[in-house]
């Protein structure tokens, strides 16, 4: 495919060398079937790994290994002291006002799970029961949509959520209905993993904190892309997970206002969390010990210490800008493709790295298919976004996303790609 | 990546123009299958009579190797006496589980032999296999169902 | 120190070669302060690593890393065959029925409280709920605790224990006062983490299925050390940890039946875990995917498996008869000294490895500085086990323990520097 | 791993034979304060007279460290007046986080200044500030309770 001058051109940002941010990262170099250069663009499922952030966890496993927070020892002192000093980076990278705030989890699922089941566990002020509303959105990943039904089914409260406009925008235009006295939570997705729409959070917080509700925001997609700002947020609970930004796998993040977190249960009981243990009744610990039962994920927290030092050496205001001089150009050449259609905004306004679409006549599977035999790693599926799926009258659909290593030429890549998909199908 | 064979012309074929779709009466069983991996979706029934598989008729949506495997299954088995349907559907459950190194025979599974290829894509298996693993549940459930009321 | 006559000889196990397995271990070659070699003697605690589990890990994430279960792509495929792969190997090594019934959790706290939060959520026969009891022991770790304190609080159930002779064995005497038909679960620690004891499973299994009761076995220290057989074990769930078998971090087990796990409802919610998912409800998949929710510890479990190649191509035999071999010594050894009393069993007889003492005079945290001070890692405090050492009318104790890499030479460096903690505190 | 600097004889003279140990009376706030990592407790009480510390009296069970802080603790602020004691408070817990680098002022933390060692071990510090944080909390406690009764 010969690229005319009809042809959006890619507008890379000044100083960003993707080359250069590409050779730390060694599964980028491999060769898949056929000997084909991998074209990865699958990093809204989940990112690639810097050799620093491999060597960290490494050098941690051959030199220091050991548990935390329970050995006086050397090599126990020492990840003791790499274990928190993670926690510190990580609150750094997020402005929040206090290591103390972050709790290490397994996954962004865990730490929403870790809301929704301690808000039902809570009594008093935070306490989710009957007659309450939780509040969410139809474009919610599973991960943020099942804890809230399960929190909802059990203490017979009520789950509501706000739909989507034709282009995959929330509609906010009944918020003041939606959200009211009654509602206790609002949980809402920062970055659709499917749709790209980028939510206006200011104005759903602005609402929630009018009603006193508390707002949670699942930040998976966000954090990896974005400056993040907690403070300045104003949300109460913010979820991310480690994988998509660079760092391994087996870690999540939550964060909340420590007020909340003093207020809230624990979650899971066991070793480290608590303050004093007798066979008829226990007390807890203080943040962050309170939420982190039994040995955490140490080794998978200081790599996404490392993963975060990757990110900040280069500058999240550039990687924001990168994967939106990436997206505008995905877009715009996915919007010259005949019998494609974009789900979610069609322009890079308000808008993430992740494009999903439908190819007509052909299906995900087989689009994906065909483009993996190129060497293309897409998504095909429904991303765990069943409902906002549904929202678009499709069950599934392709996905193609983007990340900091992500080129133009492979942009091209999957656009040549696509054309062949077309023909093999005898599509148009 | 051998695209030539999973995408048998005798499968882009059936995708096309899939044999036995839509839902029909009768039939003693109806059920629900699901993909959870990509989502697709078929609804599956059975007609039982006299022993035979009197009918099967579905609505499915789903990629050109689920949509495509379900007519061929309907091609097979209708008809088909229970017992031996059984041991078809076993054929071809073995062919897709083999990882390639199952030769199909053509007596027995007919356009299904075209599957064979799927064999090596771990990912797709479960696309071929969720038109058939719907069939025998609803089978199983139909001929249940039938006992019971005897 | 000078070995005499009087003292018991260690008995090396014939064809277990320990220097070439600590080869395999790089941080058992690294030298701590004062260029000092490192003695680690804090395996219960959490295990090192061979070289063979770290680069397994490495090499996943420089060629492989993908997420699982999600992508058709030639990453996706070989990732979530790698990580299913883990699951049939560590079923195998645990002689589970069917790999569908290894659910991966964080660590084995996580796995305990699953199994204790389903119980709760339960509805019908294993539901939890008013005039049940449940039935722990006295020499729990906090994680086989905390956990059922919190399901027979929320639920309004009883929690009972079995208390323990003056020799650390459970006092089985009144078994069937303890376990009787009011008890919905007996959970059980099959080797102490602290008094090193082993718990008559059999008896205690028979008892509890003889009143319809769920047996959970915490096998954190169990799996490590012995060949394990859940199948010949008859325990319905069984729960162990990566960390502490030569596997990474962020990675635990949970074993059970499929018969139970089937009829238990969801643990977490969320990407993974469902079958479908509309707004208004959800249906779950089928085992195990239906208790992993969200992106697993992928990574972690493919290390996991590699330490299970690494521990099967050495032999569970083998392994478990050098640790008895290495506890036998460092008990005989132990027993010279004054001043030194062990909590638990003072012979290695159904005796794991772990060995908590006392010095008189010493407190623990003293005794593992002065023992730091030589390069011998041991750990000082309550071992999440307070409930035990109250028993035993302490605070806190030293705890020595030895795994596979364990020399007979650490053991005596181990006597040495107690010694010279006695004269350091002017000890006897 | 300098033993001598953590351990010194100050140090150990007091864990031998502390200093004001025991619970008496009378006394205003009572505290118990555990050391979660190891299980070291104190129970402490604080008697508060026309704006001095009355009595300090306490149970502790603990590591040299621990025990031999809080028996200093109580050797320097029995008798002084509130706002000076939470002044060596200050210090104290200063020299305890200056990660060795922070010189001690003889002059107020008088046998304290043997702590300075502790402040290069890490996982010492929560040993030696175990006593000084029951205080301070029951100090508070103290206050309050006698500013409500006014
Ligand atoms: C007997 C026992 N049970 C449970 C645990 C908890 O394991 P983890 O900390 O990996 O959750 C441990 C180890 O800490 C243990 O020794
Ligand atoms: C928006 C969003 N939320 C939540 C998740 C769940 O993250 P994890 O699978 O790491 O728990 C994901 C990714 O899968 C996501 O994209």
């Amino acid at each position: 495919m010969t690229t005319t001058e009809t042809v959006a051109a890619f507008a890379p940002v000044t100083g960003f060398d993707v080359e250069r941010i590409r050779a730390d990262f060694p599964i980028l170099s491999r060769r898949l079937d056929g000997d084909r250069p991998l074209v990865y663009l699958d990093s809204a499922n989940t990112s690639q790994k810097p050799r620093q952030v491999i060597d960290a966890m490494t050098a941690h496993y051959e030199q220091i290994n050991s548990n935390v927070g329970r050995a006086v020892h050397q090599l126990g002192d020492a990840s003791t002291q790499a274990y928190e000093a993670a926690r510190v980076k990580i609150a750094a990278f997020i402005n929040a006002p206090d290591p103390s705030e972050v709790i290490f989890t397994k996954n962004a699922s865990e730490a929403l799970n870790l809301v929704a089941n301690t808000l039902s566990w809570a009594r008093g002020d935070y306490e989710v029961g009957a007659g309450d509303e939780v509040v969410i959105t139809e474009m919610e990943h599973h991960s943020n949509i099942v804890p809230w039904q399960l929190l909802t089914e059990r203490k017979g409260a009520t789950l509501r959520w706000f739909g989507l406009t034709d282009e995959g925008r929330l509609d906010l235009s009944q918020i003041d209905s939606v959200i009211t006295d009654r509602t206790k939570v609002v949980s809402v997705v920062w970055v659709s993993n499917m749709l790209g729409t980028v939510t206006p959070l200011e104005t759903i917080i602005r609402r929630s904190h009018e009603v006193g509700a508390l707002v949670v925001v699942d930040a998976s997609q966000a954090v990896p892309q974005l400056p993040v700002d907690v403070t300045a947020l104003g949300a109460d609970l913010v979820a991310f997970t480690g994988h998509k930004m660079v760092g391994p796998t087996g870690i999540g993040v939550l964060w909340g206002r420590s007020e909340v977190l003093d207020a809230l249960p624990p979650f899971l009981g066991g070793g480290s969390m608590i303050e004093t243990v007798k066979m008829e009744a226990s007390t807890w610990a203080p943040l962050p010990a309170k939420f982190e039962a039994g040995t955490p994920p140490i080794v998978e927290a200081i790599g996404l210490a490392a993963a975060v030092d990757y990110l900040s050496a280069i500058g999240m205001d550039r990687v924001a800008q990168h994967e939106h001089a990436i997206t505008a150009y995905a877009l715009s050449r996915m919007n010259e493709i005949d019998a494609l259609t974009i789900l979610g905004p069609a322009e890079a306004v308000d808008r993430g790295g992740a494009i999903s679409f439908e190819l007509e006549g052909v299906h995900p599977h087989d689009v994906s298919q065909i483009l993996d035999s190129l060497g293309i790693a897409v998504r095909a599926g429904h991303h765990c976004a069943k409902p906002a799926h549904k929202r678009f009258g499709v069950q599934s659909s392709t996905r193609a996303s983007f990340y900091l290593y992500t080129t133009s030429g492979e942009v091209d890549a999957l656009i040549d790609g696509l054309d062949q998909t077309k023909r093999f199908f005898k599509v148009a | 990546m051998d695209l030539q064979a999973l995408y048998q012309e005798i499968i882009l074929d059936h995708y096309k123009s899939p044999h036995h779709a839509g839902l029909r009466e009768p039939y003693e069983a109806e059920v629900h299958h699901v993909n959870p991996t990509c989502g697709d979706e078929v609804t599956l029934r059975v007609h039982v009579e006299d022993g035979v598989i009197g009918d099967i008729s579905y609505d499915a949506e789903g990629c050109s190797i689920s949509q495509a495997s379900t007519s061929v299954l309907a091609d097979l088995l209708i008809g088909i006496p229970i017992d031996q349907a059984h041991g078809i559907h076993q054929k071809f459950v073995e062919l897709m589980q083999g990882r390639g190194q199952v030769e199909p025979d053509e007596e027995i599974l007919e356009d299904g032999i075209a599957f064979a290829g799927v064999a090596k894509f771990p990912a797709r298996i479960k696309c071929a296999l969720l038109g058939w693993m719907a069939w025998k549940d609803a089978t199983v459930r139909a001929v249940t169902d039938l006992e019971a009321k005897i």
